[in-house]
């Protein structure tokens, strides 16, 4: 299954490594930013709607 | 001559901080602004001056007629008053003598060879309100100008505002002390408040609020 | 605003040194690549051109830093901002105050530092050349840098780093000058093209600048 | 209805959130297609080897990189003319991946250099230019996150992409100038296909069709919240001064 | 103590980067010396070592300037100053936040560096070390200058000419070191004179800097 | 923990502002401090407090007794309310209650979170003096401490300092305003004017003055 890289292994699997590496980190980070937001935004949201049915009320 | 406002909206931080404010400040008037810490003099001043843009509602000043005076004095401490006071009245383009003028008239001629540095507090005060006498302009628009004056020289200044619109000036000044301008109109700012108003409206103007999710 | 010029040259001028001292970390420069690099001639005089340059360039950055910051935070810039002068103006004038202030001393002294990095013969009359050139558009950008910042607390650095990558044209084509003149080619392109730059950023930048201090101010 | 009304951040909420599963999934589904294909079922080439391989990767990455540039460039425009919120927040979510695309491509073309040039770095032109967008971008990036108005931010890096955008054409000169390259020219334009044979060329498409997706998908998501993120803010401020 | 530590790492971070930021220009410096220089391999091999130290010296430098100056303007100087905390563990706790955001993150970084000025082979591991060594003397001495011209405007350049000449020993020491390494040479002596100039400049300046600032006081 | 101060002169710029000052502040006691600008009230505090020496004279104080608030707040706008008295608290070795405390004291509670940056003049004003209550420090020396705050906080500080004193503390305070607390003394500086006393003693410490050449 393995292609045979010959003597460019390790350029060759040291660059998807890095690409991975490097993609998984921003995606990781996007999607912990992301969790994060909607998380406060959740609750904040959440303490507004409280809010505003208080005054209705 | 007239500074003119209507239905006025100003913002800070994005936040709109007072709404639906009205006002005309004619020739020879002086208005008073009130209301308590925090509640947007500063912003609406500087809104007025034209420093940053309005929410909403209009602005009828006369061109370039306004001079600001603000929490900050703008003086350069390597400079002395004089230079500090001709800098300004060459910008402004008055002369040399108008420089002397408001020396004299702001009690700072025996400081006039000190550097601004060495100035006291309120000595530093007094340079930085020298600058509307030098400025030549007929609508003043002052952020609390009184801020670590003594009784002598607030009434000094109060003196000067009082020379200024009988020369047909202007003045809007923002103060949470008692100038002694009896002919001055007073506006209390507390009930112009975004958030004791219609709550509604004063967030209609964020993109991001309003319902979505 | 031959107000303001004066103003800020008499500030550069009883603000210690102000002169001397874009002049003198130049100069310091200078002196620590060598000691830094260590005494070979041949060496010295292959990099003296680059060095020469980045030197001018740290010298300006590090005296650009401050040029809006200070007014800002005393308040002269919002007082300033309401005066009759307009703020493309004011730019231009503060950007031009900088240049004599520190590119063109630089300039002048730039032929003595030379000695120091064994530039050969030629190279002397291009590098004064090129300085006089391109130091009007290294205070242009670094005016648009600090602009930008003005405001930001310790903004010195940030404003490094957003000007650097705006310098390096410049850069590139003032040391180009300096390398040919040296070797005794032919430097018309780099320096027509050095004037390109320098001419387009003075015609451009102070509205950019303006732009960008106005926003600051709000 | 003109395209402005995505501007709107609830109308782009929407939508977005309607594409963003078909965007991801096409991105996994070209990604995966063109990496496996790439890397598994192409032959070595006869000059470079196996490190052809890395081409996958590093040119469109490298494409990527420019592009996302001009994406930010576009939506700056259109936020300092229009003042559209979503276009300024959608330039602030696209630097980071731009960052990252650059750094990729400068990781897998010094990886890839070692061995065909002998050094994994040269002050080649192209490769000199990359070092200064990757600047630019963190310049970009530190100026986003210095300035705490959103507002101001947005103008200020706004007008920050604007001029730099001419100056990184301009040092794109100016390196070409002082340098000729070791780097390959452009093989890849219309004539297509003369240096790259048809083996290494339909991978490599699909490849770049995914970077490509990958980098709609990101900022996608990345602006989606940006937007939450600004209604937090608004939120939470309205909840003090109540 | 650990207070102001604290106080100062995060307002370093929040103020735009922070860490970032000493790094970025390091980063700058390295990629503008060869845009100056010219692509040539080996005349940039041999310079290598001393313009990484070089580099890494004006990073410091840039980011020192308002150590002291900041806490200065806003008045929390006079407030540190009549609050329990001496003077001088103030300083070095400054200094140490500020080594801890510039000088850190540069030793780490540099290696990277060194493969954009084509450093030799052996040099990396004596780059690295070099510069644990000495940074902490940059910052400390640093300070010391930052110390002598609080309360001056525009200091920051002021400072750089007095605080230059004071890094002029650590350089040469530094630069040395990883000269001789990288050119396979026993290297014992310049570290061990590195060691000395770091131990004695963290003993003794944080002394002389609460005095300078507290004559700046007055 | 008594202030005592007898016959003090101090100078600003080389130059004696006041002389032969003399004055005790028994804990439990407010001294209000008067005289027109340029007096020497920032000097005489700044002497007080140890930043610059006195020419002459002497100056009991408790060690490590006083609590400075000059005319600068000493705010980082980086940091929000909490984080900025937070500091302030762990310098002086008082713990994150003291915090709460002085927060809510100074009516500074809903702001606990906003960057200083973006407090109006008086709030910033408030927060620079709820450093007081952090500080823990039974003498407090404050310079022109009401500058920018409205009547309300004026009132409210005025309580504050009264408890201040309730708890045996004392207060040394350098203000124009009048701040309701009538239990205070008021020296008035202008009689200890270096230049309206005897002229040539006020000179004698310079060396380059005096009979010589
Ligand atoms: C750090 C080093 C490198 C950088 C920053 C870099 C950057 C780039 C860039 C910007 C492109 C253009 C992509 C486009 O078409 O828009 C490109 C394409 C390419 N690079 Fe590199 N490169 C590097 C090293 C290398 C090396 C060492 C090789 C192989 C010997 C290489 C081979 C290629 C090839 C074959 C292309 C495709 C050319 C084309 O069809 O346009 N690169 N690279
Ligand atoms: N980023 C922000 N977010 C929320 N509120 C803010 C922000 N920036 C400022 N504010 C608030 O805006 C209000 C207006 O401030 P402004 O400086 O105009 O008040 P002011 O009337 O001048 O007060 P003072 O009398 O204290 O000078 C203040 O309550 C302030 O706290
Ligand atoms: N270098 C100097 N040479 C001469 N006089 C100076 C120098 N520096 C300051 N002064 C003067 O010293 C005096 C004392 O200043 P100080 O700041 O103590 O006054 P203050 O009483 O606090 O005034 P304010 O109420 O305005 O704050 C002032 O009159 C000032 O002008
Ligand atoms: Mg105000
Ligand atoms: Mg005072």
């Amino acid at each position: 299954m393995m292609p045979d890289l010959g003597k460019y292994a390790f350029a060759v699997l040291a660059s998807y490594g890095a690409t991975i590496v490097l993609i998984g980190a921003l995606v990781a980070l996007s999607f912990r930013q992301r969790a994060r937001v909607k998380k406060t935004l959740d609750e904040v949201e959440a303490r507004a709607a409280a809010q505003t049915g208080k005054n209705d009320g | 001559m007239e500074l003119t406002v209507r239905n006025l909206s100003v913002a800070r931080g994005g936040i709109t901080v007072l709404e639906g404010l009205g006002f005309t400040l004619a020739p020879g008037r002086a208005l008073v602004l009130r209301g308590p810490n925090g509640v947007g003099k500063t912003t609406l001043l500087r809104t007025l001056c034209g420093l940053q843009p309005a929410v909403r509602g209009e602005i009828a000043a006369p061109p370039e007629g306004l001079a600001y005076a603000s929490h900050a004095d703008g003086l350069k401490s390597m400079l002395d008053v004089r230079e500090n006071l001709a800098f300004w009245a060459a910008v402004f383009g008055t002369g040399p003598a108008a420089v002397a003028r408001a020396l004299e008239r702001m009690n700072l001629s025996t400081l006039a060879a000190r550097r601004a540095a060495n100035l006291s507090a309120g000595q530093k005060r007094r340079l930085g309100l020298a600058r509307l006498l030098v400025s030549g302009r007929p609508v003043w628009v002052l952020d609390e100008p009184t801020v670590s004056l003594d009784t002598a020289s607030v009434a000094l200044f109060a003196g000067v505002i009082r020379d200024h619109l009988g020369q047909g000036g202007s003045a809007l000044i923002a103060t949470h002390i008692d100038l002694g301008l009896d002919e001055a109109e007073i506006l209390d700012l507390t009930p112009f408040r975004a958030a004791t108003g219609a709550l509604a409206q004063a967030w209609g103007d964020d993109p991001f609020l309003g319902d979505f999710a | 605003m031959i107000a303001l010029l004066a103003r800020d040259l008499r500030l550069a001028v009883r603000a210690g040194g102000g002169f001397g001292l874009g002049l003198a970390f130049f100069l310091l420069v200078a002196v620590l690549v060598p000691l830094g690099v260590g005494p070979q001639g041949d060496t010295l005089a292959r990099i003296a051109p680059g060095i020469l340059w980045v030197g001018a360039l740290l010298a300006c950055l590090l005296s650009l830093d401050r040029i809006f910051a200070l007014d800002f935070e005393d308040g002269s810039l919002d007082l300033l901002a309401t005066s009759p002068v307009p703020m493309e103006g004011a730019v231009a004038v503060k950007a031009l105050a900088h240049w004599l202030v520190t590119g063109l001393p630089l300039t002048l002294a730039a032929p003595v530092l030379g000695v120091l990095l064994y530039l050969p013969g030629p190279g002397y009359l291009w590098l004064v050349v090129s300085l006089a050139l391109g130091t009007p558009a290294l205070s242009v950008i670094g005016a648009f840098g600090a602009a930008l910042v003005v405001g930001l607390k310790r903004g010195g650095l940030l404003m490094s780093l957003l000007v650097l990558p705006l310098y390096v044209p410049t850069l590139i084509f003032g040391a180009e000058v300096v390398k040919r003149g040296a070797a005794g080619m032919e430097v018309a392109t780099p320096l027509a093209l050095l004037a390109g730059i320098t001419a387009g950023a003075l015609a451009l930048l102070p509205f950019a600048a303006a732009a960008a201090i106005r926003v600051n101010l709000r | 209805m003109s395209i402005w009304e995505y501007a709107n951040p609830k109308k782009f909420m929407q939508t977005s959130a309607w594409a963003l599963p078909w965007a991801l999934a096409a991105t996994v589904l070209c990604l995966s297609v063109g990496l496996i294909w790439g890397f598994f079922f192409t032959p070595d080439d006869y000059k470079q080897g196996a490190t052809v391989k890395i081409i996958y990767l590093h040119v469109p990455a490298a494409m990527m990189a420019i592009n996302a540039w001009v994406m930010m460039l576009v939506a700056s425009l259109i936020w300092i003319v229009r003042r559209h919120h979503v276009s300024a927040l959608a330039a602030k979510a696209a630097a980071p991946v731009g960052l990252t695309f650059t750094l990729i491509a400068l990781v897998t073309g010094a990886l890839w250099g070692q061995p065909m040039w002998g050094t994994w770095w040269a002050w080649d032109p192209r490769l000199t230019s990359f070092l200064i967008l990757c600047l630019f971008y963190m310049g970009y990036i530190a100026l986003w996150s210095a300035v705490e108005d959103p507002d101001t931010a947005a103008d200020l890096t706004g007008v920050l992409c604007i001029v730099g955008s001419v100056f990184a054409v301009l040092s794109r000169y100016a390196v070409n100038f002082w340098n000729q390259g070791l780097h390959q020219g452009a093989s890849l334009s219309m004539d297509a296909k003369e240096n790259v044979s048809d083996v290494f060329w339909i991978p490599l498409v699909i490849c770049i069709a995914g970077f490509i997706l990958l980098f709609v998908t990101l900022v996608l998501m990345r602006t989606r919240t940006e937007i939450r993120a600004r209604r937090v803010a608004a939120l939470l401020a309205r909840e003090r001064l109540a």
